[in-house]
């Protein structure tokens, strides 16, 4: 059996396209048709094909051919990055028997590419004298242009990743596949790990976290404010319900709330009755997560900037012709979360939940769920006993990618809800914000092993006498910073020290029974450096207060005096 | 039973920590420094001997992980005791060969495809480092095959794997995979091959056997020579997308600084001589009126007491560790300041006076930042000068799907 | 006698500037953005035309190297007139092969102990871009011996030489070196080889033979295969010191960045719904009061309007130019520090009422900073994402010292 | 003719010990002894030998023997940076027939190290049956034990910023030889050209750009406050009286104060004149250099940290060895300032110049100027037509190195001093300081061509089947912001353009004459967006304004309402 099995109606597909170019296809239906590269063929010969197999576009460019042997001539993977390093020959001096006119006829034809260069080589006048490696050289020019070979792919987290990295590496903050695999060792992320995820990037590392665990353990994808955590990747993904059903939304602040009210029982034999009392907060806000998302995931694209909104846009247009759907699937999920709502942060807003108004519309996104199995793709509701679990132990793995937020600041904010020992990673496209953060839990003393760093990734192409790195490549996959948390002496037992982080962390404030929470300064109190203090003004949001005022740059200060005077 | 990965622990037993506290047989990492760390398996009699101390591990037993600990006997020795994780044993194990790192690992983690339930080969086992992380992606349903040539290694690994409870989950064998493949019984049954050997194109024929169609292969090789012919008996062997990959990780330097904003008209004697330099006068200011300043400065202050208590520790840790320096800087940077705040709020009120008898002649009544202008603190970072340049190149193929 | 180089100008000529300003003959680097340069020589009745405007070049003469000029007839459009450099010639020159770039020929420069007075060997001529880094280096008194197999890019390069000036320091000839070596008139008269040919290793000898004892020689090589063989053609030869090097250069992007440093929280509908986005309430705060912060505003609104004005210019810079991108994206930044600046300057006065307005509720009065503490203003610098992953293999020894 | 020439007595040495460790010597002696690795050998046989000639240890450890062919076994550089690439197999298992007693007999007999490991190779049981690879491999294991080789260099700007990176790289910032040779090419550095150089690394961007003049144009090596520029590494340089007269020391502040005097005489022609009225001040501070070099160095270093400190210390322990001297050269060199004055910040600014003190102090250190020809290292006056030309025309390139100076506020410094057109690169160890210059100047519109880059270097092991890059090499070699310094168009004629530079830079202040300068903003006037101003008050220093409060982090928002209002 295939080492990913075969392919199936409804699959999710990502297409790799001469081993250079990844596109995806959503939802494949037997009897349609998708683009592959300039053409556009039927999806029927996929059905049942393993994942990995091989297509070749049939020369009239109408539809595919399975290729059930490696091509001969090893060039599945057609690459041209060769330096001229002939400078002093002239090259110009081919003579080709064929014409042009001959050419397009064997086109149209419908012979296989393949069959076309074989014959360009048979029919060259100097094919036969050249070198081997010039033949070599020759014959992959011709392939380039006459064959289309077509691989469907299964969508794991790492061709999803170098997909989008390929496609729109600023959407993903140009975390690359490398940076994300160093980040999930970091995170030890691995099956029964409980993760918290804070991201920016499509997704893709809350997908690669879901695909680790691969049904035991849990994956919180949090949320910080109104915007929806990103999930586009995970819905890319062919998941199963038993490995989907890791994942929960829940909004930070309501995690903090909770875990505020669960050690406010005291005691750890008290914890699993207090649970289902103060489990709601997170349980709502995850409830209305689904239905906010596509308004949410909106507003935050309309605040990255025009570019995003653009692309969006143009695809809108080009939503008609179906045929384009899946070279475009990415801009078109962006449109249609366009389409679910009116434009513009306003309408983010609007769309967000009032208190009364929460379970009307809790709807999940029409048709993700594509097996039926477990709830749909908009509903991602924590079952009680992983709330439960998260709450009273905390996260072992934190992962956060969210790059337009303070590393000090987010990490501030989250640290009550890591377990002792709990591995974590943070990734940015800057050194900077990390470099301020790691001088900032250096001095909190409350994280050892921490580690800046940046994954370096160098292509080689390995071709007889032509072995060299690839002459062009990635600049950057970005940078990470890790390490893992630890708490002081004095707090030996596990409940102790996390009654004491939460009642710093939330100050003198009340339970979360009313609407308005507490303004609170998530200063941590280990190391004894901190206190608490909360303001007890229902401002609607986290203050997170800062260790030292220069980590912030110009306005920490200001915010200092505010803050705390 | 060990504490090694996390789907060996109770998962959905939230009444209880147990699985985050410390208990009999458990693996603990004794985190000194980032440099240095050992594994400490927990004993009911054991103790842990450093030079700051001794510790019983009887008195760890049901903290949870994550803690920092006293020594024995009110020493001021203290280690924190972290939960083991592969990285982490990468670090401390005992090198038997060369070993694979984080980055060259991960990579091979996320380019085998490897998830829950995978069936993967390796070999040689080596020192095991790579195997924790191959056994971590394919837990709790999958298995790693590993194959090693030398008889006492192989005693080795099995050894650590049993103490890390993983047994149901790794198989160690001695065999000489260059001469002899893998075995024939695992054939068609994996769903990743990985080959660290100094031929590993003498295993391509085997490894296309062992692998199930769309299965993935990785050779390490530090030569590209070695690359080469692997390459070739690839292509040869109906293998698919060939790749190689360098990767490395750049490591990062975080210090504070503090740099200089202000060019001083030098060939002014006069000036010259009351201001020899900026930063002594500011620090100067912030010492003459640390008391007077009170309120900013006695937390500071209390601290680097603390900081001065803990001063042994914190020499002993310097020896020997790169990054201890980073720590040592912070602390330094810290300390100045705490000095330049002192300063500046010194210089609001009590301090006008002093900075002003210092800066005799006709100068402006000077203004709470007068001190400032000269110099910004900032966190800066910078590649760590010593690095790896390289460990090897990763080679990886696909096995063609022919059916 | 063109400006290429300072040692051709009378440097001692402290009267007059004209080594200085733009005249007759010289060679101007025409700078429209850091991808849009073009060489330009001055002519009586010359003309530049981009899609700026028309600029005659007689306008031009006189003129500062360094001066920004404006189109004839009050056009809109205007360019820079750099002095050119090799750098610059490196950036506009028509490429009639692969060249190498700036890290590459900086290493050979500095590796070759090139100094003025050097007599270097060079083959092939190329584009002769590395050829203007070599003159460079060893002008005024010393020599390049560049050969090149192809006779039309011979005509091109002396053509070239000549009209920079460099004809006194490089000799340009048509020579098959692979085939031939150099020619024996040049043996043991060579301070520096330098090759760049398919088949380096050829003229490992006739290099051998053309250099001093100690003097230095380099290849450079795309391939690795090619590297192996003149390494081997090298320790043959009586070389020693044999290094193998690979230069790049990585370009940084500088962004100005508004990091978020406040968690919100999001699930209080009346403060959601007060407070839609940060960063959205700041820009109406600041456009509703923009009037009123006339002192702070003004000066930045000026300079918003001037860049309204440049708007055409800007645009057009843009269009195929990734480093534009950077200026544009400054603009922005700065067009939202003045925003911020604005907001904060009308939050302390006139601007509260406005604020309040917006957010009605039970809120504190809100105090002068009350809209700073969500973000933090950085500039942010990080790799460019594309970039070049490879040239190829700089190979440097040095020739045995025998006698 | 050897290309580097031959060693003669008094020069100075770059000494290549086995291709991999990198030493100075300093004022060669014929009749003297060196460190060669562990052993002390007379000195003699280097005088007269080309520079470059190879040396082998004897086998006794006491002197030096020329080797006059390449060594047959081409392992005269022994690098030793292989992966153990055969984990299967134990290799303990040679059978040396030489008893360890034998051997050393054979080191004291004075064999050369070369025959040594040759009988070694002949005297193993298993050399003859090894593979090829494995016989190279074992020889440069045994070569590395018994052989030393010896290489003299010639102290070029490559070989002390090679020697400088390997023995104190953070004496030079981590500026590496790469980096350099890029800053080189950036800078358009060649004969000819006028040079401004700020630098805090040892001299070693002065002593590459001394060399790259060959003795035709200006390097004017620019000190900022009472320290001296350093000129370390041009004194380890062999330079002719010729390349020498390029160099000069001079106060930036009275370079400034001197361009503005030359320019209140506007008119081009009246300048010849008017320069020698104006120089004085350049030239009596240039004069002061020599003298307070030593003092003002130890003050810097002292304000470096106490690392530097204790190297000088410990030099100073062990000067009493003069056999020890060439390999301590350079610390005994940072010792030789320390004893030439009291320590300490204090002491050098004591040792700075008075208004009627200057004079008398300028004796130039003692025995630098090895050759008697010109002034002696101690005094680089200015040639009055070099500083004529620098005032009136500018400075074509300028190269600043001094990281602890923020680079805004050392070009807004510097700016006005240089020409339009020129070429200007700065050196960071960090990235980010860059980058806020960078923006800075972006903003300003006064210079095109802004690039941040940085230098990546990688050496290859190239041996048959064993060729890989090496397994550690240096992690960074610092980076690099680049640009052209561009006029705007109101300001087309230079001296125009010059006048307005200076009428803004020194705003309303008088004159130089009195022994106070003016605190003056050097804010730009150009693109017409600042505005020059001056406080008047006789303050000791330059204050530079910000055009852009952001651009330094915190403090800069305090620092500009002081400024400026």
């Amino acid at each position: 059996m295939a080492a990913d099995g075969v392919i199936c109606d409804g699959d999710h597909l990502v297409l790799d396209v001469n081993g250079e170019k990844l596109s995806f296809v959503q939802k494949l239906k037997a009897n349609g048709t998708m683009r592959v590269g300039k053409y556009t063929v039927s999806t029927a010969p996929l059905i049942g094909a393993p994942f990995g197999a091989l297509f070749e576009v049939t020369a009239d460019g109408k539809s595919l051919q399975r290729v059930l042997l490696p091509p001969a001539d090893e060039i599945t993977r057609i690459t041209d990055t060769e330096r001229d390093n002939s400078n002093l020959f002239d090259r110009n001096t081919e003579n080709q028997k064929l014409t042009q006119e001959q050419i397009e006829e064997l086109k149209k034809s419908g012979k296989a590419g393949s069959e076309i260069v074989d014959l360009l080589c048979s029919n060259s006048a100097t094919f036969e004298k050249k070198t081997e490696f010039a033949q070599d050289k020759y014959k992959r020019r011709k392939a380039k242009k006459y064959i289309t070979y077509l691989t469907p792919r299964k969508p794991t987290a790492r061709m999803i990743s170098e997909a989008y990295y390929d496609k729109c590496p600023e959407r993903v903050w140009n975390l690359r596949h490398d940076t994300l695999a160093v980040m999930l060792s970091l995170g030890n992320v691995a099956a029964g790990a409980k993760v918290l995820v804070v991201e920016h990037c499509l997704g893709l590392v809350t997908a690669a976290a879901v695909e680790r665990l691969g049904g035991q353990g849990a994956v919180c994808a949090t949320q910080l404010d109104e915007r929806a955590a990103p999930l586009d990747a995970v819905r890319l993904m062919n998941l199963d319900p038993q490995q989907r059903s890791v994942l929960f939304t829940a909004y930070a602040s309501s995690l903090l709330k909770d875990k505020a009210a669960v050690e406010r029982c005291e005691g750890l034999a008290a914890m699993t009755t207090a649970v289902p009392a103060a489990a709601p907060a997170t349980i709502a806000a995850a409830a209305v997560t689904g239905a906010s998302e596509a308004a949410g995931e909106q507003a935050a694209q309309a605040d990255d900037g025009k570019q995003q909104a653009e692309e969006a846009a143009g695809a809108g247009g080009e939503e008609a012709k179906s045929a384009d759907a899946a070279e475009e699937a990415m801009e078109v999920d962006a449109a249609t979360a366009a389409s679910g709502s009116a434009a513009g942060p306003d309408a983010g807003a609007g769309a967000g939940p009032s208190a009364g108004g929460q379970q009307q519309e809790r709807q999940p996104r029409g048709g993700d769920g594509r097996d039926g199995g477990g709830g749909g793709y908009g509903s991602f509701m924590p079952r009680p006993e992983a709330l439960c679990s998260v709450l009273v132990s905390g996260f072992d793995c934190c992962l956060l990618a969210h790059p337009k937020m303070h590393p000090t600041a987010l990490l501030d904010a989250i640290w009550p809800l890591l377990a002792p020992s709990a591995t974590f990673a943070v990734y940015s496209p800057w050194a900077q914000p990390l470099a301020e953060a790691l001088a900032h839990l250096q001095g909190s003393r409350n994280a050892v092993m921490l580690q800046l760093q940046e994954s370096w990734l160098r292509p080689h192409q390995v071709l007889p006498a032509r072995t060299h790195p690839h002459m062009t490549c990635s600049g950057s996959g970005g940078y990470l910073l890790s390490g893992i948390k630890v708490v002081p002496p004095e707090a030996t037992p596990l409940a102790a020290a996390l009654v004491q982080h939460l009642k710093s962390a939330s100050g003198g404030a009340a339970a979360g029974g009313s609407g308005a929470g507490p303004a609170v300064e998530a200063k941590e109190a280990a190391g004894g450096e901190g206190e608490g203090q909360g303001d007890g003004e229902g401002r609607g949001r986290w203050q997170v207060s800062l260790w030292s005022g220069q980590d912030f740059g110009s306005w920490c200060l200001c915010l200092h005096v505010h803050c705390s005077r | 039973m060990s504490n090694f990965l996390a789907c060996n622990a109770p998962v959905e037993d939230g009444a209880s920590s147990s699985s985050t506290t410390i208990k009999q047989g458990d693996c603990v990492i004794v985190y000194e420094g980032i440099n240095s760390m050992k594994a400490v398996y927990i004993t009911p009699k054991g103790r842990f001997e450093n030079r700051f101390g001794v510790f019983r591990h009887q008195s760890w037993v049901g903290k949870p992980f994550g803690s920092k600990v006293i020594a024995d006997g009110g020493g001021k020795g203290w280690v924190y005791l972290l939960r083991p994780t592969p990285e982490l044993w990468t670090q401390v194990l005992r090198h038997r060969t060369q070993i694979l790192y984080l980055a060259d690992i991960s990579m091979v983690v996320m380019q085998l495809d490897l998830r829950p339930g995978s069936v993967v080969l390796e070999s040689g086992t080596g020192s095991g480092s790579l195997t924790h992380s191959l056994v971590r992606a394919v837990a709790p349903t999958g298995h790693v095959h590993t194959f090693e040539f030398h008889a006492g290694r192989v005693e080795d690994a099995a050894a650590e794997f049993q103490q890390h409870g993983l047994t149901q989950l790794v198989t160690v064998k001695q065999r000489d995979i260059m001469e002899n493949g893998f075995p024939d019984t695992l054939h068609g049954q994996a769903d990743a091959v990985f080959l660290d050997l100094p031929g590993p194109w003498k295993v391509v024929a085997s490894a296309a056997a062992c692998l199930r169609p769309n299965g993935r292969f990785c050779g390490f090789s530090p030569c590209i020579e070695q690359v080469q012919r692997t390459s070739e008996a690839l292509s040869a062997n109906g293998f698919t997308d060939i790749l190689t990959y360098e990767c490395l990780l750049r490591e990062y330097e975080v210090h504070r600084e503090t740099l200089t904003t202000t060019v001083r008209l030098a060939d002014m004697p006069a000036a010259k001589r009351q201001r020899p330099n900026n930063r002594a006068a500011a620090q100067q200011a912030a010492e003459a009126t640390a008391a007077a300043a009170a309120e900013a400065a006695v937390a500071e202050a209390e601290k680097a007491d603390a900081e001065a208590g803990a001063e042994e520790k914190g020499e002993a840790e310097a020896k020997g560790e790169e990054k201890a320096e980073a720590t040592a800087a912070e602390g330094e940077a810290r300390a100045e300041a705490a000095e330049v705040e002192a300063g500046a709020a010194a210089g609001g009120a009590e301090g006008k006076a002093k900075e002003e008898e210092k800066d005799e002649g006709p100068m402006p009544p000077p203004k709470r930042v007068s001190l400032l202008p000269a110099c910004v603190q900032t966190v800066s970072c910078r590649p760590s000068l010593e690095a790896r340049g390289h460990t090897g190149y990763l080679i990886f193929a696909r096995k063609f799907v022919c059916g």
